[in-house]
C-alpha cells in the first residue's frame, strides 16, 4: 500500500514538473509575442475605428484627432442605451463641426440594432451605419451597408427636412422606403435615427461644449 | 505578465499533480477489453487465426496487434460484433485463413482407431476420451469442430461430420420480403 | 350471469366461418390402412420407441414410453403390425421429418386390455403416473403433458379454469365436443378437481356457442360440486389461456411466470374429456375431434385416430379442385403443411384446406407507418411496431427489452396491419434466433472452461515434470557427493546437506506421485497454483456475466 | 408463408385516403374565402409530389406503382399546399414539395422512415429561405368583399400580376398583424380592434379553422387518428396562451385567438397526428401533442417567425424516440407486479 | 528521411482516404460555421492547415518528453499557444485578413482535428512525417471547405468568390463571379441548416463514389464458378 502511494507521489511530482516546463515556455512565448505585436495591433484597431467613423463623418469636415476626442455619454432613452456610449466630436480648428454618436434601435425584429450616426453641428445627418444586428438574413439585413445602400437615404436629413411627421417608413405614410414584408426592421432604424437627432438637438450645447481634450476613455 | 505566468504555473502544477497521481493510483489491472473480445469469440480454440487459442487472439485484438477479421469459424457475424465493440469498420474475413464451413463435429471411425492418443493430446477442449491402446471417441456435445484432431491421426480415422438440421435445432428464417425490385444482373 | 367479466386489451374480430362445420354431426372414426404416429407429439422430451419393426400391436398399446418428467407416452391407435420406426414428414412448420412409428392396420381394431382406474383408491402421484402413461396432453394446441400440469407441486391452485373458448375462426371441434359430450367433460373436471384440490371451477365459453353453453350448464347442474359455466364475449384471442384468465378473474399472469404462480390452472375441454376416458375406461389418448373444413365439399367434425393421414380426412370430406394448401389449425395461428400426407397428431384440432377464394394471397407488404393499430390490437399490450423494428434490424437485445417473449404469436397485429407486414414472422424469427444464440453462447462458455482447464492442467503437468527432474538431478549430485565422503573435512556439513537433499527429493517424489494419483482438483496445490485457479475462476465468472448480459430469456421461457 | 393467413381490410391507401377526404371541408372554405387559387396550388403540389416520389422510388430501386397508390405523397403535398400563403408563387410550391418528398422523405429512407414530418420540413425550408414570399396572403373575402378569380390567382402564382398589384391585394395575416403590433409596443387590445381580427380567430381564418376541426373530428370518428395528439395539442396551445394572457392580457393574445388561427387546427388534427414522425405510445402522444402546442405559443410569442406550428412539430419530432422510450405502456402481466418480474 | 512513397501515402490519406471532413467527420463546428462562401472556407482552411502543421511539428518534437498521462494537457497547451501567437501575429501584420478571419482563428484551438492529429499521428511519428501529415489533413479539410463554400455560395447567393476584396483589397472585387445573374437567393443554403444539408450531400456523394469504385474492382475480378 505504502509503495503505491509513494509511486503515485513520485509520478505526480514528475508529471507536474514536466507540465510546469511546458507552461512556462508557452507563457513566455505568448508574452513575447504579445509584447512584440501590441503596438501594431493598437494601431490597426484605431485605424479600423477611424475607417468606420470615416463612413459617417467625411474627413474633409474636420482637422482634429477624432479618436482622441472620444467621450462617454450617460445612458439615455433617446439613444436607446442602457450603458454609457461613445461619442466623438469633430472640430475644424477649435470650432466643433460635427459629432458621431453610438445609438441602439432596441425594437428590431430580433433584438438590438447598433448604429453609428454622424450629425453635423447644425443637426444634419452626415451618415448612418449599422455596426451590429441580428436581423433575419435576406429579410431585414438590407439595413447593412454591405448588403444594400438603403441606409444612405438618411444622409442629409434633419429634424426639419423631412418634417417630423414624415420620419416614418413609406408604408406608414412616411418618407423612407422599406422592402415589402419586412417593415419592422426599417421602422426601428428610422425611429432610432430620429430619436438620436432629437437627443442631439436637446443636448447640443452640452455635447459641443465638451472640452476639446476630453478625457479619453480607456 | 507575472500574473499570467503565475496562473499558468499554478495550473500546470495542479493538473500535473492530479494526473500523475491518478495515473498510478487508479491504474486498471488486467485488460477488460480483451475479456469483452474473448466473450464474443466462438471459443472453438481452433487456432486458425494464427494464435494458439481464442484468448490469445482476444489479447492480440485488444492490444491492437491483430486484425478483427481472422476468426474463421466466427464468420462475418463475429467480425461485425468485434467492429461494433471496437468502433471500427467491419471488413470481410481474411480469405487466406480459410473459408467458413458449416458447423461440424469430429467423428472417429472406431474400427480404424488404433488408440494412439495423439488426437486426445491435440484436442483443445478435452472432448475426446479414451486411453492408450484403447479405442477413442468424441463427446459430440463438447466438440467445437476445430479440426485440430484430424491432422495428427496416423490412420486418418477422424472425419468432420456437418451437424444436420433437425427438428429441435430448426430455426425460423428471416422473413423474406421483396420490397425492392431485384435488378437482374445480365453480366455473364 | 352475475359474474363480473373483465375486458383484456386489444383483440380482433375476424370473420368466424364456424357455421360451415358446426352444423353437421360428428363423423365416427375412419380406419386408414396405415397410421403414422410421431413420437414427438407433446412438449418436452419425445417418447422413446418401445416397439420393433414387425411386431404386432393392439389398439391402445403403448408404442413409445415417456422419457423424463416432462414427457408422455404414445400409443397405437389401432391394431396392426409395425412396419417401420423411421423419419417421416410430420405436421411441423419446419417441414422437417421426425421419428415416427408406422403401423399397418389389420382392420380388426382389437383393443388391448383396459383397466379403469379408481382415483380415490390410489395416491395422487400414482394417478398422475397413470395419466402420463396414458399419453394425456393438453389438446388446446400446446400439448403440454397433463400429468405435469395436474401436479400442483409447491403451488396451490384454488382456481381451475376449463377453456371452451375456441376463438380461432373455422374451428368447431371443441364446440361439438361440448355439445355432445358435456357430461364426460365434467367427469374429467371432477378428476382434475380431485388432483388439484381446486376450490373454484370456471368454464369459459365464447358467446357464439349458445348450444355448447346450454349443454355445459346442464351438465354442470348434474354435478355434486359447483362449476360455473360463464359465457364470455366473442373476440379473438379470447380463448388464449392468459386472456381467458383475465376475462374471468381480472388477474394477469405476471410476465415470465406461469398461471399457477397466481393460483390458477387452465385446461382445455378436450383434455378434460380425454382425462375422463383415461381414468374411467383406462383408454389412452388415441383419438381426438378434428374439424375438417375450408375448401372441401362437406366441412365436418371427425373423431380421428391419431396417426391418420390428413389426406384420408380430406377425401372423406370431399376434395375440391383449386385447393392451395393445407393448414393444421386455424387461419390465425395454424401451421402450413408441406402436404396433406402428414398424420393427425394430438395437437391437430383442425385440418383447414386453403383455396384462393377463401384465403386470397395477402397484399404486398409496405413499410411500417407506425400507425400503432397493432399496438391497439395486441392482447399482450405490447408495442408490436417497435418489436418489428428491432427484430428486422437484428437488434434482439432491444427486442427483448420490449418484451418480445411476452408475445403469444396470436397474429392480431398481422391482421390489422394496414401495411400487411408479416409481423409475427419477424417475432418468431427473433425468438428462434435468440434461443439459438443462447445455445451457442452456452457451448462457447463450456468450450472456454474446458480449454482453460486443459491449459491449467498442461501447465501443472509441465511444472511437476520440471520439479521431478530437478529433484532427480539434485539427488544424483548428492549421491555423487556422498560417494567420496572422507576426501576433506570440509565436506562434513555438505554431507548433512546431501542427506537433506535426499529427503527433500524423496518428499518431492512422493508429493508428485500423490498429485498424479489424486483427482485433478486437489487440496495439495501450491499457493501459486491456487492463485492461478482463483484468477481463472474470477475471469470465468466475469465472462459468464458479460456473456449473459443481454440474454435473460432463459428465465423467461 | 406461415400464419396468419387472413388480414383485415385496412390498408395504407385507405388511411391516407381518409386524411384527404377529411381535408375537403377545409379546402372548400379556403376556396370560398380566398378564391379558387388554392386549387392551382394543390394541383401543382400534387403533381410535383407524385413526380418526385416516382423519380425517387425509381432511383432507389423500389417498384413505383404500389408506393404511388399509397397516397402518402399526395397527403404531404396537400398539407404543404394548405400551409402555404394563398398567393405563393409557383416556384415556391415546387421547391417546398420537392424538399418535402426528396429530402425529408426519401433521403431519410422513404415511407415510414422519415424522422420529420415531410410537409413541415418543406414549409420550414420555405419560411426560412423566402420569408417575404411566405407572407403573401390575399385578404379574405369578408374584408375585401370579393375573392380573387381563378385567372387572377393563376396570374399571381405564375408571376403574371403587374408589379405592385401584388402589394395591393396582399394583407398581413392576423398572427402577423398581432406580432407587428406587439413589437411596436402596442397592447393586444389596441391591435385587436383592426378588422382582420374577426369573431375569435381572425376574419375568415376562423372559419377555415372550424372546417379543419370538422375534418379532424371526422378522422377521429373513423379511427384514422387517436384523440390524444389533437386534444393534447389544443390543450397545450390553450393552456399556455391562457396562462400568458392571464398573466398580462396587454402583451399576450387571447387563448381563443391562438386556437382558431387556422394553422393550429391543421397542425393538431392533420400534421401532429402523422403516425410516422409522431409518438406511438398513448402517454407519449399526450406529451408529444402538449409539447407541440406549448412550443407553438412560445415560438409565436418570442420566436423569429409569426407562426410556430411547423417548428413546434418539427422540434417535437426530434423528441419522439426519447418520449417513446420513457412512456412504454405496461404490458399484459406487468401491471400486477408493477415492474418487470425478471431481473 | 522520408520517401516519396510515404509522402504520397500521407497525402492520399489526408486528402481522400481519411479526409477529416467527409470521412472522419472531425471539426464539424468550424466546418459548418465558416463554409458559407468560398473565400471564408478557403481562408479558414488554410489558417487551420498552418496551425496544424505548426502544432503537429511541435508535438512531434516533444513527444518523447511527455509522459502519457499528461499528453493531452501538454498538447492543448502547445496548440493554444501556437494559435494565440498566430492570432496576435495576424492581427498585427495582416490586419485586413484578420478582420475577416479574426473571430474564427481562436476557434481553431477547439477544432478537434488539430488535437486529433496531434494525438493520433504526431505523438507517434517523427516531426517531418507529422508536419506533412498535418499539411495533408489540413488541405483535405480545406478542400471540403472549398467545395462546401462553393455549393452554399452558388445556391445561396448565386455568386462565387464574393468577399474576395476583403482579402486582396477593393480592386479584387472584379474577380467575383456572378454564376446566376438576377438570382433570388436561397437563404437556406447560407444559414446553418444549409451547411448540414450540403455536407450531407457531399458525404453521400463521396460514399456513393467509393461504393461504385469498390464495385468496379469487384467486377474486375473474374468470378470462377
Amino acid at each position: 500500500m505504502k509503495d503505491v502511494v509513494r509511486a503515485a507521489l513520485d509520478n505526480s511530482l514528475r508529471t507536474s514538473a514536466i507540465l510546469l516546463v511546458f507552461a512556462v515556455v508557452g507563457t513566455a512565448m505568448l508574452a513575447f509575442t504579445h509584447q512584440r505585436t501590441e503596438p501594431n495591433i493598437t494601431r490597426s484597431q484605431q485605424a479600423e475605428k477611424l475607417t468606420l467613423l470615416d463612413q459617417v463623418l467625411p474627413r474633409s469636415l474636420y482637422d482634429n484627432d477624432l479618436l482622441a476626442s472620444q467621450q462617454l455619454l450617460p445612458p439615455s432613452d433617446l439613444l436607446g442605451t442602457r450603458q454609457p456610449s461613445a461619442m466623438w466630436v469633430a472640430r475644424r480648428g477649435a470650432e466643433p463641426v460635427a459629432v458621431a454618436l453610438e445609438a441602439i434601435a432596441p425594437d428590431g425584429y430580433s433584438g438590438n440594432i447598433h448604429l453609428l450616426i454622424g450629425i453635423t453641428a447644425d443637426g444634419h445627418i452626415t451618415g448612418v451605419r449599422v455596426t451590429a444586428h441580428r436581423e433575419t438574413p435576406g429579410l431585414g439585413d438590407y439595413i447593412d451597408r454591405a448588403k444594400s445602400p438603403w441606409i444612405d437615404q438618411f444622409t442629409g436629413t434633419s429634424l426639419v427636412e423631412p418634417p417630423l411627421r414624415h420620419w416614418r417608413v413609406a408604408k406608414d405614410g412616411g418618407r423612407f422606403d422599406a422592402r415589402a414584408g419586412a417593415t419592422i426592421t426599417p421602422r426601428a432604424v428610422v425611429k432610432a435615427v430620429k430619436d438620436a437627432l432629437e437627443y442631439y438637438s436637446r443636448q447640443r450645447t452640452a455635447l459641443l461644449a465638451a472640452p476639446a481634450q476630453g478625457v479619453p476613455s480607456p | 505578465m507575472l500574473a499570467a505566468i503565475g496562473v499558468m504555473v499554478l495550473l500546470a502544477v495542479a493538473i500535473g499533480l492530479v494526473l500523475g497521481w491518478s495515473a498510478v493510483r487508479f491504474k486498471v489491472e488486467g485488460n477488460p477489453l480483451a475479456e469483452k473480445v474473448d466473450a464474443i469469440l466462438p471459443q472453438t480454440q481452433c487456432g486458425q487465426c494464427g494464435y494458439p487459442g481464442c484468448r490469445p487472439y482476444a489479447d492480440a485484438i485488444a492490444s491492437g496487434e491483430a486484425d478483427i477479421n481472422r476468426c474463421v469459424p466466427g464468420g462475418e457475424d463475429v467480425v461485425k460484433k468485434l467492429a461494433d465493440l471496437l468502433g471500427v469498420d467491419p471488413k470481410p474475413l481474411d480469405g487466406a485463413l480459410g473459408e467458413p464451413k458449416p458447423k461440424s463435429v469430429a467423428f472417429i471411425d472406431e474400427q480404424a482407431c488404433i488408440g494412439c492418443t495423439l488426437c486426445i493430446q491435440a484436442c483443445p477442449v478435452d472432448a475426446i476420451v479414451g486411453a492408450a491402446k484403447q479405442m477413442h471417441t468424441v463427446i459430440a456435445k463438447e466438440c467445437t469442430g476445430c479440426e485440430l484432431c484430424v491432422a495428427p491421426c496416423p490412420v486418418n480415422c477422424i472425419s468432420m461430420v456437418p451437424i444436420e438440421e433437425d427438428l429441435p435445432h430448426w430455426k425460423w428464417k428471416h422473413p423474406v420480403v421483396m420490397m425492392k425490385t431485384v435488378r437482374t444482373e445480365t453480366r455473364a | 350471469m352475475s359474474r363480473e367479466l373483465f375486458t383484456f386489451h386489444g383483440g380482433v374480430h375476424p370473420p368466424e366461418h364456424k357455421s360451415e362445420s358446426s352444423g353437421r354431426p360428428l363423423h365416427p372414426p375412419l380406419l386408414p390402412r396405415e397410421l403414422v404416429i410421431p413420437l414427438r407429439q407433446h412438449l418436452g422430451n419425445p417418447a422413446k420407441p418401445i416397439v420393433e419393426v414387425g411386431q404386432r400391436v393392439l389398439k391402445g398399446q403403448m408404442i413409445g414410453e415417456a422419457d423424463g418428467y416432462i414427457s408422455t407416452a404414445v400409443h397405437a391407435s389401432s391394431s396392426g403390425v409395425v412396419t417401420a420406426v423411421e423419419m417421416r414428414p410430420v405436421p411441423h412448420v419446419s417441414r422437417l421429418p421426425d421419428l415416427c412409428v408406422v403401423i399397418e392396420t389389420d382392420g380388426q381394431d382389437e383393443w388391448i386390455e383396459r383397466t379403469p382406474l379408481d382415483p380415490h383408491a390410489m395416491s395422487l402421484a400414482d394417478l398422475r403416473m397413470h395419466v402420463r402413461d396414458l399419453g394425456i396432453a393438453g389438446l388446446g394446441g400446446a400439448v403440454f403433458p397433463s400429468a405435469v400440469k395436474l401436479d400442483p407441486g409447491a403451488h396451490h391452485c384454488p382456481v381451475l379454469i376449463i377453456n371452451g373458448g375456441e376463438c380461432e375462426p373455422w374451428i368447431t371441434c371443441d364446440d361439438l365436443l361440448m355439445r355432445t359430450r358435456a357430461d364426460e367433460i365434467m367427469d374429467g373436471v371432477a378428476i382434475m378437481r380431485h388432483l388439484l384440490g381446486s376450490l373454484q371451477i370456471l368454464v369459459g365459453i365464447e358467446e357464439n356457442k349458445p348450444e355448447a353453453i346450454a349443454a355445459m350448464q346442464a351438465a354442470a347442474a348434474r354435478l355434486d360440486f359447483a362449476v360455473e359455466v360463464v359465457p364470455v364475449p366473442t373476440i379473438y384471442p379470447g380463448g388464449g389461456a392468459k386472456q381467458l384468465i383475465y376475462t374471468l378473474t381480472g388477474k394477469e399472469v405476471p410476465s415470465g411466470k406461469l398461471s399457477t404462480d397466481i393460483g390458477i390452472q387452465v385446461f382445455n375441454v378436450g383434455t378434460a374429456q380425454a382425462l375422463a376416458r383415461a381414468v374411467r375406461h383406462g383408454e389412452p389418448l388415441i383419438s381426438r375431434l378434428v374439424t375438417v373444413t375450408g375448401h372441401v365439399l362437406r366441412p365436418q367434425n371427425y373423431e380421428v385416430l391419431i396417426g391418420t393421414p390428413m389426406r384420408v380426412l380430406i377425401a372423406e370430406a370431399g376434395e375440391r379442385d383449386g385447393a392451395t394448401g393445407v393448414v393444421m389449425g386455424g387461419p390465425m395461428m395454424g401451421v402450413p403443411l408441406a402436404s396433406a400426407d402428414v398424420a393427425v397428431v394430438k395437437a391437430t384440432n383442425c385440418v383447414l384446406v386453403r383455396s384462393a377464394e377463401l384465403f386470397p394471397p395477402l397484399p404486398r407488404e409496405l413499410p411500417c407507418i407506425r400507425c400503432t393499430r397493432c399496438a391497439d390490437a395486441c392482447p399482450a399490450a405490447l408495442q408490436p411496431q417497435e418489436l418489428f423494428r428491432f427484430a428486422k434490424a437484428g437488434d434482439f437485445g432491444r427486442a427483448q427489452e420490449y418484451h418480445l417473449f411476452d408475445c403469444i404469436e396470436c397474429g392480431c397485429c398481422n391482421y390489422v396491419c394496414p401495411s400487411h407486414i408479416p409481423l409475427v414472422d419477424y417475432y418468431r424469427y427473433a425468438k428462434s434466433e435468440i434461443w439459438a444464440r443462447e445455445k451457442e453462447k452456452r457451448a462457447a462458455d463450456l468450450a472456454r472452461e474446458r480449454h482453460e482447464f486443459r491449459q491449467f492442467r498442461l501447465e501443472r503437468e509441465k511444472k511437476e515434470k520440471a520439479e521431478k527432474l530437478a529433484a532427480k538431478t539434485q539427488a544424483a549430485r548428492a549421491q555423487a557427493a556422498s560417494a567420496q565422503p572422507a576426501e576433506s573435512p570440509a565436506t562434513a556439513p555438505s554431507e548433512a546437506d546431501a542427506r537433506k537433499a535426499l529427503i527433500a527429493a524423496a518428499l518431492a517424489r512422493a508429493q508428485a506421485k500423490k498429485a498424479e494419483t489424486a483427482p485433478r482438483n486437489t487440496e495439495h496445490l501450491t499457493p501459486e497454483q491456487q492463485r492461478t485457479i482463483d484468477e481463472i475462476e474470477a475471469r470465468r465468472a466475469k465472462i459468464r456475466e458479460l456473456a449473459h448480459q443481454p440474454l435473460e430469456t432463459e428465465e423467461k421461457k | 408463408m406461415p400464419a396468419p393467413f387472413i388480414t383485415g381490410r385496412a390498408s395504407v391507401t385507405q388511411v391516407m385516403g381518409w386524411v384527404l377526404i377529411a381535408l375537403l371541408p377545409g379546402i372548400a372554405v379556403y376556396v370560398w374565402l380566398f378564391g379558387p387559387g388554392i386549387l392551382i396550388t394543390l394541383g401543382m403540389a400534387t403533381v410535383t409530389a407524385l413526380a418526385a416520389e416516382a423519380a425517387m422510388l425509381k432511383a432507389r430501386g423500389y417498384p413505383v406503382k404500389p408506393f404511388l397508390v399509397d397516397l402518402s405523397a399526395v397527403v404531404t403535398a396537400w398539407l404543404l399546399a394548405l400551409s402555404l400563403p394563398s398567393l405563393a408563387p409557383w416556384w415556391l410550391i415546387v421547391t417546398g414539395t420537392l424538399f418535402a418528398i426528396v429530402v425529408a422523405k426519401h433521403l431519410y429512407g422513404g415511407l415510414g422512415q422519415n424522422v420529420f414530418n415531410p410537409a413541415m420540413v418543406g414549409y420550414a425550408v420555405l419560411i426560412v429561405s423566402f420569408p417575404v414570399q411566405m407572407t403573401q396572403w390575399a385578404g379574405p373575402l369578408a374584408l375585401t368583399g370579393e375573392s380573387l378569380t381563378l385567372a387572377q390567382s393563376a396570374a399571381a402564382i405564375f408571376g403574371g400580376l403587374p408589379k405592385g398589384t401584388l402589394d395591393a391585394v396582399t394583407m398581413a395575416t392576423p398572427l402577423d398583424t398581432l406580432r407587428t403590433g406587439l413589437l411596436q409596443q402596442h397592447t393586444v387590445d389596441e391591435v385587436m380592434v383592426q378588422p382582420i381580427f374577426g369573431q375569435f380567430g381572425g376574419t375568415g381564418f376562423e372559419w377555415l379553422a372550424v372546417a379543419f376541426l370538422a375534418g379532424g373530428l371526422l378522422m377521429w370518428a373513423r379511427r384514422i387518428i387517436g384523440w390524444q395528439v389533437p386534444l393534447a395539442f389544443l390543450a397545450g396551445v390553450w393552456l399556455t396562451a391562457g396562462f400568458l394572457h392571464f398573466y398580462d392580457a396587454g402583451r399576450f393574445g387571447a387563448p381563443w385567438f391562438h386556437l382558431f388561427a387556422p394553422s393550429v387546427m391543421l397542425g393538431a388534427f392533420f400534421i401532429a397526428t402523422d403516425p410516422v414522425s409522431g409518438s406511438t405510445t398513448p402517454r407519449g402522444r399526450l406529451i408529444f401533442g402538449f409539447g407541440a402546442g406549448l412550443l407553438t405559443i412560445v415560438i409565436r410569442t418570442w420566436g423569429g417567425f409569426p407562426d410556430g406550428v411547423a417548428f413546434a412539430i418539427l422540434l417535437m419530432n426530434v423528441c419522439v424516440p426519447l418520449i417513446d422510450q420513457y412512456t412504454q405502456p405496461p404490458i399484459y402481466g406487468a401491471t400486477r407486479t408493477g415492474k418487470d418480474t425478471q431481473k | 528521411m522520408i520517401t516519396r512513397q510515404e509522402i504520397l501515402d500521407l497525402f492520399r490519406n489526408g486528402l481522400f482516404k481519411q479526409n477529416t471532413g467527409l470521412v472522419q467527420l472531425l471539426g464539424l463546428c468550424p466546418l459548418l460555421a465558416i463554409s458559407s462562401s468560398v473565400i471564408n472556407g478557403l481562408s479558414l482552411g488554410l489558417a487551420t492547415t498552418l496551425v496544424m502543421a505548426a502544432s503537429s511539428g511541435a508535438v512531434s518534437g516533444v513527444r518523447n518528453f511527455v509522459p502519457n498521462e499528461i499528453r493531452i494537457p501538454v498538447f492543448v497547451l502547445i496548440i493554444a499557444a501556437l494559435v494565440t501567437v498566430i492570432d496576435l501575429t495576424m492581427n498585427a501584420f495582416v490586419h485586413p485578413l484578420y478582420l475577416v478571419l479574426g473571430i474564427f482563428i481562436p476557434l481553431i484551438t477547439t477544432n478537434c482535428i488539430v488535437l486529433a492529429r496531434a494525438d493520433a499521428f504526431a505523438a507517434k511519428n517523427r516531426p517531418l512525417h507529422s508536419v506533412i501529415d498535418a499539411v495533408a489533413m489540413g488541405l483535405g479539410l480545406t478542400l471540403v471547405l472549398l467545395m462546401l463554400g462553393a455549393i452554399r455560395e452558388v445556391a445561396g447567393q448565386g455568386t462565387l468568390l464574393s468577399g474576395i476584396d476583403l482579402v486582396f483589397g477593393a480592386e479584387a472585387q472584379r474577380f467575383v463571379v456572378h454564376v446566376l445573374p438576377n438570382y433570388q437567393g436561397f437563404l437556406l443554403a447560407i444559414l446553418p441548416p444549409g451547411a448540414f444539408l450540403a455536407l450531407g450531400l457531399l458525404i453521400a456523394a463521396n460514399n456513393w463514389n467509393k461504393a461504385r469504385a469498390e464495385q468496379r474492382t469487384r467486377a474486375a475480378v473474374p468470378v470462377t464458378a
